[in-house]
């Protein structure tokens, strides 16, 4: 469904990521993992148009390079970024509503029923303002926004961070919900174990190359893998 | 240093190129210096269709027209010598003034400098013309300190606020004497600029010598988005009459302002300026009924100053308006400084200063209602004698002096 | 790294010294007054905005008000040449210590704002500035202040026809401000300056008195701004608010060193000698045409620059000269 | 002083104040958008006083009649400023907060120098208009009728705005400001939001002017009267803030007014520069600022 060839990309004058190469299936949960600084977040930015690249990324055969970034989430790929970016200011339903902006049709907002079954939480902060949740709940409404954006492709850039623990699971039992509806997810995380369990497939990326990739249950159990490249 | 250099090198080019550009060798050139752009634009730009209209009586032949220089065919004691205009834009900033009269006296070689509207361009200019010893004809400067520098080269044809002021007095005495019609309070109203500090400076004096009160002293922000606040002023005074010296801008837009909280001051007498452009007139339309202003001109006086239609009828042609209280001081000092380099039969600036001392010019031979042209020691024309008019069915009629009036003044216009 | 630098200041310093001496003999076979008058005012403000530069460019607070400073150091050298007789040179640096006093009074309750706040804030104590002194008639309210003519000399400061003596006073003014920018470029309170401009927060972690090394920057662009301005009104002869203390000559005394290259050493300087030149000739030979061509131009090549040049023209010479001498 | 004189000065600056707010409107849309002081702002309300006026001499229709034509053509202007000039100034890399300020400053220049090109410099105004030069009086205080009317335009022009702000592009708009990346991932063109946010604020002050134009005059330098106070209401009300630019707006009117009343009217812009100082030293962002 994504393929990621030869991926080269700088951030702010350091080379972020060197010759990487990706593959995402359809219906799969992908885990890229690695440590701080290993490039994840600039891999999930540059499939996302939101920094210039080198290299080739293919979408259902579309080429992303050509594309403005929302031209991209138009084509079918939403992306939970870092830090949530939710609009502070608006209410918990406007940001929700503003997902389904760039979708015509009767049935723009239907993916409300399946974010509030995800996140029956959200249903019940309708009106809050965004800035007012919890860590937690900013985090379910960053992903229940891009769902409302209906993607093919959904991409998490660390979900679990500055989250209450018990709300990580929920978090992540969640995203196996939106794989087992049919959604593909690229999901980046430095939670290593947990990532890795719910992950079908999974790379490991230290400083802007994949040093690793493999099925994510073949390398949770790769001890070897773990003290090498993820430092555990 | 090459960057600079390569950067800087073309302008500077360009400048040498252009000040190399040659005089036909029998023309006479007079600097004329005006704002052309900015707010006072259309004040320049109709000076300088007036200076146009002016050097075009001059220069062509045509038949006579009854005013100074008025047979055409160039300066005949200079072999048929022609007038020549060069305008520069002084952009109402005394700094460009003072630059581009030394640039109008030593490239483009004016044996006189003509302008300039506003008084803060005056005092820079009237610097520079002193220092080259150039003639400098103060055509529509009313600021009555201009003269009073002592200076050599400085002449003035136009009378100043001074002698504008005293001239409303002297008409408020005049109606008193014969109507009745007593005025025993003003209202001063003024911008902030040096016009309506200067003026009001003199209208305070002789108010005060007139044993008048002053009901209210009234300095304004000129170009304000609004004058209510001070047309509630001058609602709370009102006084018998309201002094205002505005531009055209602040007249309209003050004339609007009382009418917009029901006020219709018993008389304005203006110090002419914004009151007597066309613009004015039509921006106030019907509120302007009534309004009395000073001018040096009165349209209407075509029985006594002949020259009146003709030379009108040739600046319409080329304005699309009829010459007002500016322009037709422009026009007069234009054909003041022709004849004085006429007279002098000489180019050189000395020479024309000398006949611009030896003038004596009788009034029906300009198209102004004044007594005359002459010279005081300061180079303030002292038969300079301006005229009232008040606005009725639109346009400015003459009502004082007397003798030149046509139609009476009519008080409390409803 | 840092022989490197000293390399490059110490070129500087020559290239500064051999463009000083080129000056210096280049209005001598020049006679026409229009063209001296054309160097005397482009000399004048590439001073003015390289004292800009010192609080625009390295400090990089944009203050489009900087016409107050100029309007008091004209207005103090002129009244005490006017009424007391005080020769101007001294009166310049009065008019400039009391305008960098203005500046100090100014930054303290304005630098607590920032950006566009900054900004609009410094445009409006200017135009408090100019509504006070059009209403105060004890320095001349709207009539101005006019400087008589006390005879040819130096210590008036006046000649009756003779540019090249400001020349030479418009030239030293700029080659002082040019000789103090450059000395900041190495000094420490050069670098706190940056430090403030990059990142505030930054710059208060590495120690840097925020407050203080903006206070410093105002006084310092204050006291040449008023200089500048003291010499302008012995050049004019006359001052009054319209012309001395306008927002339009704020903006006038802040583009060179934008088009030029904000807080760059060469910027400012470039900026006036391309700007300045450049709307004087073509509002004296376009302008009087009165149809507007002058002020479409001048609009069109502040746009141009901006946009095409958005680091200032300066950065030109650095192409130049990487492809001369194939280092930057 | 009266009751009368009393009740005047403050209905005299509430009527300036709202045209004040609405002139500072679609300035502070535009900054709170994206970070950009529009310079060029008094002369976009300028050229919307001009086409009101060459539309009433085409057609002598009543401005008012005029005022959505204008509108539309204000904001395709407003569109085009930000294809053209402001989103090739967003996207330099270098001192873009100095690069958008003088690509406005020049482009004011520039719309100056062609209005009078076209028009020339002479004053211009629009006459014998249904409301021109009509007052109301009520209990001894005058209300100017096409103030009243400029007035409600105004107060409708922020109702609409508002209206706006709950519409579903108000709420981009909003997001777009709040985060002008994050939108780009919910694919929202932000490019397209801010020319229509141009579109919208060169609007506004289109109606602005179109008002203004049937009680002042017109003129290329027209816009500088009203400039530095709409930066000033903007400022004091915070960029970015329509309800800040509208109780600027009224602040300032009041102040101005008052002011005139109590001192020199020629100091009477030294009191709305105090206030608004004066609010700056204890709210630096504005009355309704974000901090």
């Amino acid at each position: 469904m994504l393929r990621i060839e030869g991926l080269n990309a700088s951030y702010r004058g350091l080379k972020a990521l060197q010759g990487v190469s990706l593959n995402v299936k359809k219906g799969q949960i992908v885990a890229v993992v690695g440590a701080n600084g290993a490039g994840k977040t600039t891999l999930l930015k540059s499939v996302a148009g939101l920094v210039t690249t080198e290299g080739s990324i293919v979408f259902d055969g579309q080429d992303l390079r050509r594309l403005k970034a929302h031209m991209i989430s138009r084509a079918g790929i939403g992306l939970v970024p870092e830090g949530r970016r939710l609009f502070p200011r608006l209410s918990v339903e406007d940001n929700l509503r503003l997902g389904a902006y760039a979708i015509a049709g009767p049935d723009r907002f239907k993916p409300l029923e399946l974010v509030f079954s995800l996140f029956p939480r959200l249903q019940e902060r309708l009106a809050q303002r965004a800035e007012t949740l919890s860590g937690g709940e900013q985090q379910m409404l960053a992903i229940g926004r891009a769902l409302m954006t209906q993607p093919r492709l959904l991409m998490l850039d660390e979900p679990s961070q500055g989250i209450m623990p018990k709300l990580v699971d929920d978090i992540f039992r969640a995203i196996q919900r939106i794989r087992d509806l049919g959604l593909t997810v690229l999901l980046v995380e430095q939670r290593l174990a947990e990532a890795l369990e719910i992950a079908d497939y999974a790379y490991v990326l230290q400083t802007g190359r994949v040093v690793m990739s493999g099925k994510a249950a073949e390398i949770a159990a790769d001890s070897a893998v773990r003290r090498a490249y993820l430092g555990l | 240093m090459n960057r600079i250099a390569a950067a800087a090198a073309p302008l500077f080019m360009a400048v040498t190129l252009v000040a190399g550009q040659a005089q036909a060798a029998d023309d006479i050139v007079i600097g004329v210096v005006y704002p052309l752009t900015g707010n006072a634009a259309p004040i320049g730009l109709d000076a300088k269709a007036a200076y146009e209209t002016a050097a075009d009586i001059i220069n062509s032949t045509h038949a006579p027209i009854p005013v100074l220089m008025g047979n055409g065919g160039g300066l005949d004691r200079l072999g048929g010598a022609k007038i020549k205009l060069v305008f520069a834009d002084s952009q109402n900033d005394p700094q460009k003034a003072r630059a581009e009269t030394e640039r109008l006296i030593t490239q483009e070689h004016a044996v006189a400098i003509v302008g300039s509207y506003t008084s803060a361009t005056a005092v820079t200019i009237s610097q520079v013309t002193e220092r080259y010893e150039v003639p400098y004809m103060s055509a529509d400067n009313s600021s009555p300190s201009l003269n009073q520098r002592g200076m050599k080269w400085f002449f003035r044809t136009s009378p100043h606020d001074e002698m504008f002021t005293q001239a409303m007095f002297q008409f408020f005495a005049d109606e008193g004497a014969k109507t009745g019609h007593k005025v025993k309070s003003v209202a001063l109203f003024y911008e902030d600029s040096i016009f309506g500090a200067d003026s009001s400076n003199v209208q305070r004096k002789l108010a005060g010598e007139n044993k008048m009160t002053i009901a209210a002293d009234i300095k304004y922000r000129a170009n304000s988005p609004s004058l209510s606040a001070e047309a509630q002023k001058l609602k709370a005074a009102d006084a018998d009459v309201i002094l205002p010296s505005s531009y055209t801008s602040d007249a309209i837009l003050i004339l609007r302002a009382m009418n917009e909280i029901g006020y219709k001051p018993k008389a304005i007498m203006a110090q002419a300026a914004g009151f007597q452009e066309s613009a004015f007139m039509t921006g106030a339309g019907a509120l302007a009924e009534g309004a009395m202003s000073r001018s040096s001109f009165a349209l209407d006086a075509t029985a006594s100053r002949p020259a009146i239609a003709p030379v009108n009828a040739l600046y319409r042609a080329r304005n699309d308006k009829d010459m007002n209280d500016n322009t037709s001081r422009d026009v007069t000092a234009l054909f003041t400084l022709a004849d004085a380099i006429n007279r002098a039969g000489s180019a050189k600036p000395e020479d024309i200063r000398k006949a611009l001392i030896a003038t004596d010019i009788p009034g029906n031979l300009t198209v102004m209602p004044w007594a005359g042209v002459k010279f005081d020691e300061t180079g303030q024309n002292v038969k300079g004698t301006p005229v009232i008019q008040q606005v009725t069915n639109g346009v400015y009629h003459t009502i004082w002096p007397f003798d030149v009036a046509v139609q009476p003044a009519v008080w409390d216009v409803k | 790294m840092v022989p490197s630098i000293t390399r490059r200041r110490r070129r500087e310093l020559v290239i500064a010294a051999v463009l000083l001496a080129v000056l210096i003999v280049l209005p001598l076979p020049i006679h026409d007054v229009y063209t001296r008058n054309l160097f005397i005012i482009t000399l004048l403000f590439a001073g003015l905005a390289q004292a800009w530069n010192i609080l625009g460019g390295y400090c990089g607070q944009i203050s489009l008000g900087h016409s107050l400073y100029f309007g008091i150091g004209a207005y103090v050298s002129t009244l005490m040449f006017v009424n007391g007789h005080i020769p101007p040179p001294v009166g310049m640096i009065a008019g400039g210590l009391v305008a960098a006093a203005g500046a100090l009074l100014v930054g303290w309750p304005v630098f607590r704002l920032s950006g566009h706040y900054y900004a609009i804030a410094t445009v409006v104590v200017q135009e408090i500035g100019y509504l006070l002194a059009l209403n105060w008639d004890l320095i001349g309210g709207a009539s101005g202040v006019f400087i008589p003519f006390r005879g040819e000399s130096w210590l008036n400061l006046q000649f009756r026809t003779d540019k090249l003596p400001y020349f030479y006073v418009a030239l030293g003014f700029a080659a002082v401000t040019w000789a103090v920018a450059w000395w900041l470029e190495g000094a420490r309170l050069g670098f706190s300056w940056r430090a403030v401009k990059d990142d505030v927060v930054a710059a208060r972690s590495l120690g840097v008195r925020v407050f203080r090394s903006k206070m410093a920057a105002a006084a310092l662009s204050g006291f040449f701004t008023g200089v500048g301005g003291a010499i302008f009104a012995q050049y004019v002869g006359y001052i009054d608010p319209d012309s001395i203390l306008s927002g339009q000559l704020a903006i006038l005394i802040a583009l060179p060193a934008v088009l030029g290259g904000v807080g760059t050493l060469w910027g400012p300087f470039l900026g006036a000698a391309v700007l300045i030149p450049l709307r004087e000739v073509s509002s004296s030979y376009l302008g009087a045409s009165g149809n507007g061509f002058d002020l479409m131009l001048y609009g069109i090549l502040i746009m141009a620059v901006a946009l095409l040049r958005p680091q200032g023209l300066a950065s030109l010479g650095a192409v130049f000269r990487r492809n001369a001498n194939g280092a930057p | 002083m009266t009751i009368e004189t009393l009740l005047q000065v403050a209905v005299s600056g509430l009527l300036m104040g709202l045209i004040y707010a609405l002139v500072a409107a679609g300035l502070s849309l535009i900054f709170g958008l994206m970070d950009v002081v529009n310079f060029a702002h008094g002369e976009l309300m300028m050229v919307a006083m001009y086409a009101a006026f060459t539309l009433w001499q085409m057609s002598g229709l009543d401005p008012f009649i005029l005022l959505p034509i204008v509108a539309a053509l204000m904001f395709g202007l407003g569109v085009a400023i930000y294809r053209l000039l402001i989103a090739r100034a967003l996207s330099v890399r270098f001192n873009r907060g100095m690069v958008q300020i003088f690509v406005t400053f020049g482009l004011a220049i520039f719309i100056r120098g062609f209005m009078q090109f076209v028009y020339g410099g002479e004053f211009r105004s629009i006459t014998g208009t249904w409301l021109a030069n009509r007052t109301a009086n009520i209990y001894g205080v005058y209300l100017p009728l096409p103030q009243v009317a400029a007035s409600l335009v105004c107060l409708l022009a922020f109702a609409g705005l508002l209206a706006i702000g709950r519409t579903e592009f108000g709420r981009a708009l909003e997001a777009t400001r709040e985060d002008r990346e994050a939108v780009a991932l919910i694919g929202i063109d932000r490019d397209r939001i801010f020319a229509l946010g141009w579109g919208l604020g060169a609007a506004t002050v289109g109606v602005a002017g179109v008002m203004l134009a049937g009680f002042y005059y017109i003129s290329p330098n027209v816009g500088a009267n009203f400039a530095l106070i709409a930066y000033v209401t903007v400022a004091l009300g915070g960029f970015g803030s329509m309800l800040g630019a509208l109780a600027a707006g009224l602040l300032i009117g009041e102040v101005e007014a008052i002011t005139a009343q109590l001192l020199e009217p020629s100091l009477k812009q030294v009191g709305m520069f105090a206030i608004y100082l004066a609010v700056l030293m204890f709210r630096p962002r504005g009355l309704f600022g974000k901090l």
